[in-house]
Formats: structure tokens, C-alpha cells, sequence
């Protein structure tokens, strides 16, 4: 059985093509994925590739948020939060690698193409690559990271970290350099970058599209990580790599804090997908193994039943939490003191309890299953892997934290 | 700067061999193992990479031979009196560059123990086993097979289940035990077992102790046949797979200690896992110390070494007070087994519950404290390149083994207040 | 500033009513309280009775869900969690062991005279002791409780626990004993008992409404505990106590459950408060204290920040937690997967979560404040131990997770 | 049934006069406290019914005199190679029965320790203070004035700050001490302190370490006064309160060590706090596992008594399992104190460091487990008959004071990481 279904939600703005998006998707995971798991465990090339192919292209999910005008599915108000939510549930649950992929891509897309963000141009440009492609169309951000102690003299620091890259004007064009960044994923093989850039005469940081066919664009080899076996990831280097000046998708600290806003809301949904495959092993892993000799199941065990039943508790909690971030979304007014401008706190508050939720509640499962928790076979270590690498990616805790001591306590100096 | 060497050890109990052969594998991991370990994961099933580093620590420095006599070619550490804090420091070292190594290294030793150990040393099997281990220069291995498909470490369970769940069978055939059963997971399996330490029954169903065995089967025996090496998320070094034994004849005195002995002496090796254990976790979060070190100095924040944020320096320091007390506890354990006549017989309940406190202890901190500084270290917290993964993937499956932390629990439980359902 | 203001909420069913009833709360917690607490401390007679008066009587809550047909302000449909949310809120804000008591009261009054629970012979029979005293009437419940190992042979067991008391028929009337039971609150000075017993014929619990002045009812000297001043508590023993059989409130483990429902909310919204004059607290400290010498603001330093940000963090998810699962209550069509009976799950689930937390909260705001922090003046060490108090008579968490475990995994021997 | 004397102590750690003293303590703790401490909390101001326990334990029992050297009427503890660890048995017993008493008896050395322990033994000091602790059977408390109104613990974060927040002066005046100041929370002032040990400054604002300064000030002397005791959450026999030097007058050579070393050894003052910290910890929780011993036996689930039930019995093994640990820690610490000869100075950075390490471990394991097993008690852990509700208030209190978790984070990290700014 589906375990979403055991997990309560308000039904608030769902409505039935959500749930047959959901059902789509619940079909796609155990076609393409589920059930050639055990012959092809994490290969790029048999496994993945095939999966993503399948749900950017044939899905349709890499053409959801583009205008319809421009050859989209014209989901693109801020109202399909819950839609995004369900649907990332569920790619999440299958794999969250893929999952992720999508959450980064649809997040730098919802920047262009949302209608309060719209960039016309932008949206002209683009919107072909990700609706006419037959294959999957991959987005990628490159975020600010801890400087190294032999960061180049140029570097700008935004909140303590060091921007990526620097850009200047050329006529009609940007000018782009970087070295050695490091994307969120898919540095191999995604088509588009957002970079986020220090610009002369820009205070905050500014947000430019850089095409992945850009000359002066190198990808390195790939390098080996944890999980989320779906980025190829790799570090890129941008060498005098000149864009339009309409690839700037925004400019200031407000913009990017929005735009991570939605960044988190989708990873959050990833991770609650997680949560619910990591839930049906477990159960399934009570329904039928025994404890203490023949004939008392897992499940029937005082201290494993109260081990399962936290993580039940948990992922129930999440979701609850989860659908609340949707719904503030949605509809800011209809939350006391929410403005648009401040979805930023709840959203990385809602992100970082599910993420860390989930790094407990996979913790605790591997700990049920003794060595099966760990046997590839099993599946969960893979989550267990997958989960950590997307939390770790989402930036330090301790440093996030800042932000919200920033915004409970009005600190100004950290 | 402090390093590694700066965290406590009680000094009182150090072994004599501590420090001579401390350095010696530390060496050989500097050289043998840590360049080339970012790798490891991918050799999990040819061990190309990983067999060299097993043939120089356990073959040419030879401490594969350390358990046995001296005058079988061994070091004598089974009847020294710092068999245990020798053997931590040694597994220290080794887990620091990869704890996958550390394991196999450490189980080879895990049947020994039944044999090599005084008071009950077993000098004809001694004398049996001995070669195989002291002269060759290339790694030799052994294993426990213990876990069987129905209730995994349920075998484990000893007081609560007895042996009763063991179905694994040793029938006597004239001078010969005919060995029948299925086994999982043993570490040093997956072919590259030598000499395996079967626990098995001499009667089915039954929780008389007299019946627990535990019985040696060379691997080249016929009718042992090891499978494929599971794939997991860590320890590629350590290779995993089914064991069947089907007909396995061996000479009866091939049985450890005897009748009831076997179950007695069986849980030593039941706290001696334990110690294992702590000193894989230990060895692995000093090598985590090191790379910390690094990547707070080298890795700024608001113009300053990452370790200068007071609130990441509050990680940092949670991550060395754990280091710190885990060590001084894997020490403290070591001297517990070392002074039996300080602290009771190695095989006794109190001793066997203790360290499932402390192991189940150690675990779980060193869990929660990786999981934080790979949170600090940002995208490079699940960079292979920085190490620090590793040891996360790899610390997590020494909390899973020998029965997780509910038997732990259960275990340390039942001794202090005296349970009798648990 | 109320703090509660920081931290967002649906407004949802939330009216102008609502607002003015917390509004006019927080005026009385200023007067009544929170002006005079540093003469008081926590005197029962010179603090607690006269605020409680003012409360229950002048503020009229003691009449707030009692029909209007009844002398009653008539809030008794499902549609007042909210009201119940927000005021219980304010009044946990203020002492949580008054809003401890009044949990308790309209825990017990909400299964009589709620719509749907309406016993009307009860209602008629009770209401004017509520709605015509000028005097605080406080209610409460004596629930299972382990067994001693001294048990008497009549002992009842529901759920591994032992039922309090034992009822049987007698013509119209029951005769109720039960020995040295403890109930929740106020066993010195409560007006009612709802008495959880077994009866003859009945295969569950029973509840049983036992007026305080019975013949036949002795309470005990009070005991000494660690928190919760207002409830003057001490065991009771029913010696062959005679109630009308009308005074059944309710019999079965399903009414049970959904009664501890509402009390589960109750306390959630109570503790919500406490974690609000918390966050002052750790506010005003972060505003105004040094650390590492001169003009370095507490709340500036990153690590105190940290946990500060933490601690704001944890309040704001909790918050969303507890308006999510007043929702439920109001419209629980509105969920996917939830109906009336099922809400004891996520009840228990968001109430436990919310008290854990505070727990959590309140030992890192006391770690932020050092001596301060146990020093009775700064009031942080009441709310600590009034919670855990709190905490504490909600039973538990390891074997209410047992409950968990049913619902999340079918366990049927727990 | 193992009792609390089973929880691991290193054996070889052991004091000569443990067993002996331990015994005593312990009957004292069980006649003149256990019995009477239900009603402590209200005697915070009067102190009625716990100045004869003081009385008994301190004058009687002669245990406030063991720092001074023999020939002075003490017990020459402050010279011997045990003072610590023989040191945290007794306080380990005393907090067994009530905390504040430990604390308010361990403080009693806290000054002391500046004069009375090699190699900084002050033979003047000692010869001038001995008497007033020695003659006479009353309990004599003395206590250290440390923390200020401004910053409060900041005066312990003495690598950052350096004494530089000191406001609490000293100026030379002939051959006397003129003392002004406001010191806030001394154990052991609210009235009852006889002899201060008072953190000053011979030069308000400066971090030059010669100008850090620890005199001893006898509480009659005019100028002192000490405030009314605050109410706190818990730790009733240990009275606190304001305390304000005007203008106090004592002699020259009232100074413990003089320039430069008065900070060198307060060091040691603060590995010794740490200790006791430790000790209060380590004893409150084994009376916990009495408490909780005796509940889970007679109370019942399920027709079973509670600690049959798996769930209930991992709560109760996580709370043994850090007992062992915090004990161990506790007596690996002391024995750390007791052999400088091998750990290094027990001023040292190294040894302040690791001793907040170990003290906030303590104190973070003991606060979770205690709030964990009160609530697994139900409304029994609210209860003040079961006298759990008072650990779990005063270990809480051991938490939070000598600047609390973080200043202890920041002291580990430091020293571990080498960092500059923290």
C-alpha cells in the first residue's frame, strides 16, 4: 500500500488532478524504478537516466511550470504549491537523487518563469529548450560556500561566505568568470546554471543563467560523493563566459531569500517522500521478521514497536509541518504575520526539522534492521545516503541558524 | 596544535607493545592505506586495491600471529596480561585509515580467542592452527559464523534465547563432527576465509548450554562453500556473504572448549567484540578529528578558519568531548578484560553487559557527531574526496552489527536490574 | 510585546472574538499576575485563588462551553478549538498550573455538554454550579495508573494499567469505591471528579461524574511535587460513594479516546503559552546581557545566537503543529485519512512532540542563562517545572507510543 | 540484585581511605539525610533541619578539616597522591543524599585548594585558617567570590578575558588589602560563609596576569556583608546570595600565591569544580537508580513489574550506561588531578579543558536521562514523596552553574582546535 495514505494531510487546495499526478507518479517509480532496483541498483546510465527520461520528457514535468504560452503546462502561480509538494512526494519516494534534480530544476525555473517573477525575454529564450527537448533537461544552481584560505583577491562575500563567481557588463552582455565552483548537482550534465554573482554596481548578490554549451564553460571529471547517484556532479570553472545581460534573473537579497524559499519547499517534499519509502521497509520489515525466536514479529516487540511508532510519529508530524509551508505559500495572507518577504524563516525552519527529522528517523530504522540496514539490497542505506548528501547541501545548520536568529531576535551583527 | 595523540588514554594502562607497535601501523596506514582508500568502494568485490594493505599489516608485519604461543611461531599476546589494551591500540590505528580493514583484521583474532586465551587455552589447536597463520607473509583470515537467516543476531541473545534458536547442527560421526547449516554475514567471508569459528548445536531446540558449540572448520574443508560478497553501504574491506555447510566432516576435537565451555568462553568473545568495536569507532574519529582540524583552518567564514565561529567551535567541541570519553571508556574496558582479577572473568554477565553499554555508547555518539560535522562541512561533508563520509557510512554499520543497539539495551538492562522477560 | 505575535498561525477559523477574548487574557495575565510575582512567587492563596477567581469567574470561562439554554456563554460545538487554542494559550502563558486547571475543567465539561456529546440530564443537573458560583469550580479526571504490586484482587486492567476505581448498579443509583487515587489535579479542592471506572456489564471504562462534596469521598492531605502550584492536589478515596446513574458520562474505549482528544489539545495550547513567556524571557536576556565583556550583546554572539534561533525555531514549528491539529478538530472531513475516532493519533502525536519540545527549550534556555536560569526570580525554573509536571501526568511517552504503533503498523499484542 | 556499588569504579584508582570514609558518608547520608530531605526545599532560609546534617558531616565526622596538613589538625589530604579521587568518592556519597549539601560541603575546599595543595602549599595561610576549621565540631563553611553582576561567569573565561571584567578591587595599602567590590551567587554566603576566597584585580581593566589576584577575606571582617539567600529551583542546602565588600581590610599576605600565580593556580581551582561537578552528577544518579530500582520492582504493567517491559527497560539501560560512563570518567579525571607526573599540571590548559569536557558530558547525559525517567515514573516523577523530582532539579543546577554548557563548549574547543577568538 501506498504509505502516503497513512500520513494526514489537510486537503485544503488539493484538488483531483494533484492526486492523479501523484498516482502517475506512484506508477512511474514502480515501473522504472522499484521493481529494476535489484538488477541495476544505482547505475547512472541503465537505471537512472531511462527514469529521468521517462518523467522530465514523457511526464511532462520539465515543461510544467512554463507558460503555456510558450509551449508549457502553464503551472506557474504561486497556488501549485501543494501540486509540487505531491508530486516531489512521490519522485522522492522513488529516488530522491531524481528527486532533488527536479527540486533544483523547477526552483531556478520558478525564478523566470513564475508569473510574479516573469521574466519575458528570459521565458522566450528558454522555455523551448525545457518543452521541445526530448530528453531530460537539467537545472543546477551554484550557491555562495566558505571561502578557502587562498580565495582570489576578487572575491565578494555575501553573509560571511564567498559569492562564486564575478560578473561585469560588456555592452549588451555579462562577462562571467569562476573557478573551481562547486554546483548543487549535475555539474557534468546539466543544461542550465543559475550562478549566483557579484556585479559592479550591484550591492547583493545577482542571479545569472548561464547556458551549459557556454564557451568557456568546462566541467571537471566527476568526483565521487555519498549519494544522489543522479548528479553527475562535477565542479565547473567559467572562463570570460559571456551571456546576455537579460540572463540575469535577479538582483538583491530579497529575490535569492524567495527564491530559496521554494528551493526548500521542494526539498522538503523530496525528503518527505523518503520518508514514506523508508517507512514501508520498516513495516514491512515488522510485518514479517521475528525477535526472540519463532513466532513474535518485530512489530509485536514492546522496544521495536516503540521504536517504529516514533518514526511514525515523526513522519507524521513532518507531513503536517510540510503541508503547513504549502499552504503559507499559497496563501500568505491567510497566516498571521507571514508577508511574502518572510517565507524565507518558516520555510528553511521547515526544511531543516524534516531534513534532520528524516537523518533521525533513517537512523533509527538502519538501527531496527541490524545488518540489513546497511545491505545495499535493502534499500535503506540508500536513502539513508541520498538524504544526508541533499541535507548537507541545504548548508550548515549552525550557520543557518544565523538567519533565524536574525529574524526571532533582530541580532544584527551576525 | 594538539593532534590525535593528545587525547587521553589512562597511562597506567598502557601495554608494553603500545608504542613500538603504534607507530608501526600508523605508518603503514599513512602509506598503505589512506592514499588510496577514497577507492575502496569501488573494490568491494576484487579487493585489488585492498589486498596489498591486508598482506603487509597482517602478513609481513605479521600481526595476524599475535593471539598464539611464542613458541608456535605467535607473539604470546593471548596469555600476556594486556591482550586487551594491546589489541585496542592496534585496531585504533588500523580503524583511523579504515575501519573495513579494521574488521577483518579484528575478526581473524574472534575464534582465536576460544583457543588462544588463558585459562582456557587449547594447545592441540593451537598447535593445529598455527601454521596458517605463522608462516606465510600473506594475510590470512578467519571468521565467527554466527548469524543464521531466521532472527539474525538473535544467536547473540545468549540469555534470553540460549542457543535454542541455533540451526546450525553438530552431529558426532565416530571421531568426527558432521557440521549441517546456514550462516550469514560472517565478516572475513565472501571467500576469503580461511578458518571459520562455527557456533553451532549439538541438539536442536535445546537451551541446555551443554549443547551450544562452537566448533573450527577450515574453510578448504568439503562442503563449505562461501557466496558472493554482499553489497553495503561501507567497509568495501570487509567482505559479507552466506555460508553453507552441508556434511562438513571435522576431527571432534576440532569443538573449542568443550561441553558448556564453549557457551562460557563464548561470550569472552562476546566482550572482546565489543572492545572491538569501540576501538573501530575510536580509531575512525580521530582520523575525523585530523580532517576537522583541516577543514576548519582551511575553510573560512566571514574572513576567519571556520573553527573560529563560536557556534561551530560548540560542534567542534562536542565532537572531541566525545572522542575523549570514548576513548577513556575503550581503555577502561580493555583494563576491565586485561585484570580479571580486578573486575571478574571476561565471560561473565556483568563484563558482557558493561560493554554492550559501553559499545552501544560509543556508537551512538560517534553516529550523532559525524552526522553534525558532515552538516558543518557543507557539500564537502559528502565529498568522497574529504574522507569524512567514509568514516560516517562506516561507523554506522559497527552500530548495526552483533545485534544493533536493541540488544544492547536489553542486555545492560537485564544485568543491572535484574529482568527476567526481557 | 506578546510574543505570540512572532509566530505565525493560519487565521483559518480564527475570528475577531477570538482575538479579543486572547487580548482581554493577556491583560489579566499582566494584572494578575505577572505585576505581582515577584511578592508572591507562587502563594496559592495570595496569587493563585484570587487570579483563578478573576479567570474562571469575572473573565466567565468556567461558563464558556456550557449551553446557553443552561446559564452557559453556549461554545460547545467542535468549531471552538480555536477560541480554546488561543485562550488556553494566553492562560499557559500567564501560570501554566491555572492553565493546567482549566485544561482539565473543559476537558471534562466537553464531554457533557458538547453538541455531540450533549447529556442532558447531566448538562441541566451541573451547569449552574458552574455558571451561578461566584467561586472557582474546577473539574477533574482520575485516569489508569500502573499497578502496585499490592493490587487488589478487584482491580480492573484497561491497556496494561489499572482502572482507579470499581462501580456497580445499585437500583437508580451507582456505588463507586476506589482507594487512595490520584487525580489529575486539585484533589483538595476540585468540585468534580470524572472518576474512570470499571462497572459491572460494561466490557470498557466507564466514566463517572463524582460530585467533590459526595458523602463518602475523602481527600487526603496535599503532597508536595515538583510544579503546578495552582493544582492543590491530593489523592481521594471513594468509599462506597453513591451517584445517580445519570451521572455516566460516558462508557467504552472510544469515547475515552476522543475525550483525551480534546485534553491532548487542551495542554498542547497550554504548553504553546508557556513556551511564549519563554521566548520573553530568552528575549529580554539576549537584549540586555554581556558576554565576553563590555558591548557585546548576548544575542549577538553566534553561539549563543545559535541556540537562541533554536529555540525560536523550535517554538514556531510547534506553534504550526498545534493550529494544524486545532483544524482537525473543527473539520476533520477537511484531512485526508482522518475521521472523529482517529484523532486520539495525531492528538497524542502533536501533544507529545509540543511538551517534549518545550522541555527541550526550556532546558536550553535555562543552559543560556546560567544561575539565572534556576533562580526562582527569573521565573524560566517555574515554567520548567510546571511543564514537566505537565509532561509527566500526560503519561509515558513509552508506552503511549504503544498506542502509536497500533495505528501506524497494526500491531495487535502491544 | 546489583546495587549501586556495582557501577564501575577503576579499581586501581582507589584511595586508601575510600572504603573506610565511603562507609561512614554513607551512614550518615541514610540516618541524618535521606530521611529529612523531602522537606529541605522549604528550609531554604532557616536552614533548621539541615544545619545538624551539616553539623554531623563537617564537625563532627571531622570532614571539613582533610585539606590542611596533619600537624594542624587536618588530614593532610591537600599533600597526599589522592586528593581527587579520594575526594570524589566523598562527595560522590554526600550527593547521593542531597546535592546541596555536596556542594556546599565540596565548596568548603574551594578556596582551600590555594593553599593547601603542593606544590603551592601556603604554610602562613594554612597555620592562620587551620584553627577555625579544625577547633570545633560546628560546621565552617568557606566560599570562593568569583562571579560579578556584570557578565556573570565571563570571570571563568579567563583565556579570552584575562581577568580584564574584574571589578572587584584590591590596592595595596601599607602592609593590608583594601577590598571593594559586589560579588553575586558564592556557594555557601547568604550569612553562612566564614572565610571568602575573593577573585580581584590589582588593576581594574587590565589582562596583565600579575594583576589577577585571589585574597582570603574572614567573613567578620568589617565591610563584608552577605545578602539575604535567593530562591532557586532546587539545592536548598546550598544558600546563596549578594555579597558586598566595602572598604575591607585584611593582610598583606592574605594573598594565596601572589602575582602571577594566584592565576596559574585558580586553574586549578576550576579542574577542581569541574571535579566536584562530576562527583554531584555521579552521586545524584546513583540515588536515582535506587529510586528507580525500587519503582520499576513494585510498580506494574501489564500484570509484570514496569521493567519487564522492553520499551521501559532500554530507558532504564540508557540511564545505567551513562552512570558507568560518568563514574568512570569521573575517576579517570581525578586520577588525571592526582598524577601530574603523567597527565601534566592540574592547571594546565590541557586539564581545564578536558575536565569542562567531561563536566558538560555529565551534566548533558544526566539532565536528558533524568527528564527521560521521570517521565517514564508518570506522576510519581512529580512526586516529592519519590524524591526524583529533586535530583532531576538539582542536576540541572550543576548543569548551569561555573558558566554552563557554553562556556564549557568554548574552553574544549579551544584547546582541541587551537583557536584564537573564541
Amino acid at each position: 500500500m501506498d504509505s502516503s495514505k497513512i500520513f494526514p494531510f489537510p486537503l485544503g487546495s488539493v484538488d483531483d488532478s494533484d492526486f492523479l499526478l501523484a498516482q502517475t507518479l506512484y506508477r512511474w517509480a514502480e515501473t522504472e524504478l522499484v521493481s529494476k532496483r535489484l538488477e541495476f541498483r544505482e547505475d547512472y546510465v541503465k537505471l537512472l537516466l531511462p527514469a529521468m527520461k521517462k518523467l522530465f520528457v514523457d511526464v511532462e514535468l520539465q515543461k510544467m511550470t512554463w507558460p503555456e504560452s510558450c509551449g508549457g503546462i502553464g503551472l506557474n502561480r504561486r497556488e501549485i504549491a501543494h501540486t509540487l509538494v505531491m508530486a516531489l512526494e512521490q519522485v522522492g519516494r522513488a529516488d530522491c537523487g531524481i528527486g532533488y534534480l527536479l527540486a533544483v530544476t523547477l526552483t531556478l525555473c520558478s525564478s523566470i518563469n513564475f508569473e510574479y517573477n516573469r521574466k519575458e525575454d528570459l521565458c522566450q529564450r528558454i522555455a523551448p529548450f525545457f518543452c521541445q527537448s526530448d530528453q531530460p533537461v537539467i537545472g543546477s544552481l551554484v550557491l555562495p560556500s566558505y571561502a578557502m584560505d587562498n580565495y582570489p583577491a576578487v572575491t565578494t562575500f555575501f553573509r560571511g561566505k564567498a559569492l562564486p563567481a564575478v560578473a561585469r557588463y560588456d555592452n549588451d552582455n555579462l562577462v562571467i568568470n569562476g573557478q573551481e565552483m562547486r554546483p548543487l548537482n549535475s555539474g557534468r550534465d546539466a543544461s542550465f546554471f543559475g550562478v549566483l554573482c557579484s556585479l559592479e554596481a550591484e550591492d547583493g548578490p545577482v542571479l545569472i543563467l548561464v547556458p551549459g554549451d557556454s564557451p568557456g564553460l568546462i566541467r571537471d571529471e566527476p568526483f565521487l560523493k555519498t549519494g544522489l547517484a543522479a548528479s553527475n556532479n562535477a565542479d565547473i570553472t567559467l572562463n570570460d563566459v559571456i551571456v546576455p545581460r537579460e540572463n540575469i534573473i535577479f538582483s538583491g537579497e530579497d529575490c535569492l531569500s524567495h527564491m530559496l524559499s521554494w528551493f526548500y519547499l521542494n526539498i522538503s517534499a523530496v525528503s518527505m517522500g523518503s520518508l514514506f519509502a523508508v517507512f514501508e521497509i520498516i513495516r514491512e520489515w515488522g510485518d514479517t521478521r521475528v525477535i526472540k525466536g519463532k513466532g513474535n514479529l518485530f512489530k509485536e516487540n514492546p522496544l521495536t514497536a516503540s521504536v517504529m511508532a516514533e518514526i511514525g510519529h515523526d513522519i507524521m508530524l513532518s507531513r503536517l509541518l510540510l503541508y503547513q509551508l504549502a499552504a503559507m505559500f499559497i496563501s500568505p495572507d491567510s497566516y498571521s504575520h507571514i508577508e511574502r518577504e518572510n517565507l524565507y524563516v518558516p520555510a528553511l525552519s521547515v526544511v531543516s526539522h524534516i531534513t534532520q527529522t528524516a537523518e533521525k528517523v533513517m537512523n533509527q530504522a538502519m538501527e531496527l534492521m541490524g545488518s540489513a540496514g546497511y545491505a545495499t539490497e535493502w534499500n535503506l542505506e540508500r536513502y539513508w545516503r541520498d538524504l544526508k548528501t541533499i541535507q548537507v547541501h541545504l548548508g550548515s545548520w549552525e550557520l543557518n541558524k544565523m538567519d533565524l536568529a536574525r529574524y526571532f531576535y533582530n541580532s544584527q551583527k551576525l | 596544535m594538539p593532534s590525535i595523540d593528545d587525547f587521553t588514554r589512562p597511562k597506567e594502562y598502557i601495554s608494553p607493545i603500545d608504542d613500538y607497535f603504534g607507530k608501526i601501523v600508523r605508518q603503514w596506514a599513512d602509506k598503505e592505506v589512506i592514499p588510496y582508500r577514497q577507492r575502496y568502494d569501488e573494490d568491494w568485490q576484487e579487493h585489488r586495491l585492498i589486498e596489498p594493505a591486508f598482506d603487509k599489516l597482517m602478513g609481513e608485519l605479521g600481526l595476524q600471529r599475535v593471539l598464539f604461543p611464542e613458541d608456535l611461531g605467535g607473539w604470546g599476546l593471548g596469555h600476556s596480561h594486556y591482550t586487551a589494551s594491546a589489541s585496542f591500540r592496534l585496531m585504533e590505528e588500523v580503524a583511523r585509515a579504515d575501519s573495513g580493514i579494521a574488521v577483518a583484521f579484528g575478526v581473524t583474532f574472534w575464534p582465536l580467542i576460544m583457543i588462544c586465551n588463558e585459562p582456557h587455552l587449547n594447545r592441540r589447536l593451537c598447535e593445529e592452527f598455527a601454521p596458517l597463520f605463522c608462516n606465510t607473509n600473506k594475510a590470512v583470515f578467519a571468521a565467527n559464523a554466527m548469524t543464521e537467516p531466521q532472527g539474525g543476531a538473535d544467536i547473540e541473545n545468549m540469555e534470553i534465547i540460549k542457543g535454542s534458536t541455533i540451526e546450525t547442527t553438530a552431529v558426532l560421526d565416530g571421531d568426527d563432527w558432521i557440521i549441517n547449516g546456514h550462516k550469514l554475514w560472517p565478516t572475513n567471508s565472501g571467500g576469503v576465509c580461511s578458518l571459520f569459528g562455527v557456533v553451532c548445536t549439538t541438539r536442536p531446540g535445546s537451551k541446555d548450554l551443554n549443547d551450544f558449540a562452537f566448533i573450527f572448520v577450515p574453510a578448504d574443508r568439503p562442503g563449505v562453500t562461501q557466496g558472493n560478497s554482499y553489497q553495503k553501504a561501507g567497509m568495501a574491506a570487509d567482505k559479507n556473504s552466506d555460508v553453507w555447510f552441508d556434511h562438513v566432516r571435522v576431527p571432534k576435537y576440532y569443538r573449542a572448549c568443550g561441553p558448556g565451555d564453549d557457551y562460557k568462553y563464548f561470550k569472552e568473545v562476546i566482550s572482546f567484540g565489543n572492545l572491538g568495536s569501540i576501538a573501530f569507532v575510536c580509531g575512525a574519529m580521530m582520523n575525523v578529528f585530523e580532517i576537522l582540524q583541516n577543514f576548519c583552518n582551511s575553510n573560512l567564514y566571514r574572513g576567519l578558519p571556520v573553527k573560529e565561529h563560536d557556534a561551530v567551535a560548540a560542534v567542534l567541541a562536542d565532537l572531541v568531548k566525545d572522542i575523549e570519553i570514548i576513548r577513556i571508556i575503550g581503555y577502561q574496558y580493555a583494563r576491565m578484560l586485561d585484570r580479571p582479577e580486578l573486575y571478574g572473568p571476561r565471560w561473565s554477565d556483568e563484563i558482557v553487559a558493561k560493554g554492550r553499554a559501553y559499545k552501544y555508547f560509543a556508537c551512538d555518539r560517534a553516529v550523532e557527531d559525524l552526522g553534525r560535522v558532515m552538516n558543518l562541512m557543507e557539500s564537502g561533508g559528502s565529498d568522497r574526496a574529504r574522507d569524512l563520509e567514509k568514516h560516517w557510512r562506516d561507523i554506522k554499520i559497527v552500530q548495526l552489527w552483533m545485534g544493533g543497539k536493541q540488544l544492547c539495551q536489553m542486555e545492560t538492562a537485564r544485568w543491572f536490574f535484574d529482568c527476567k522477560t526481557l
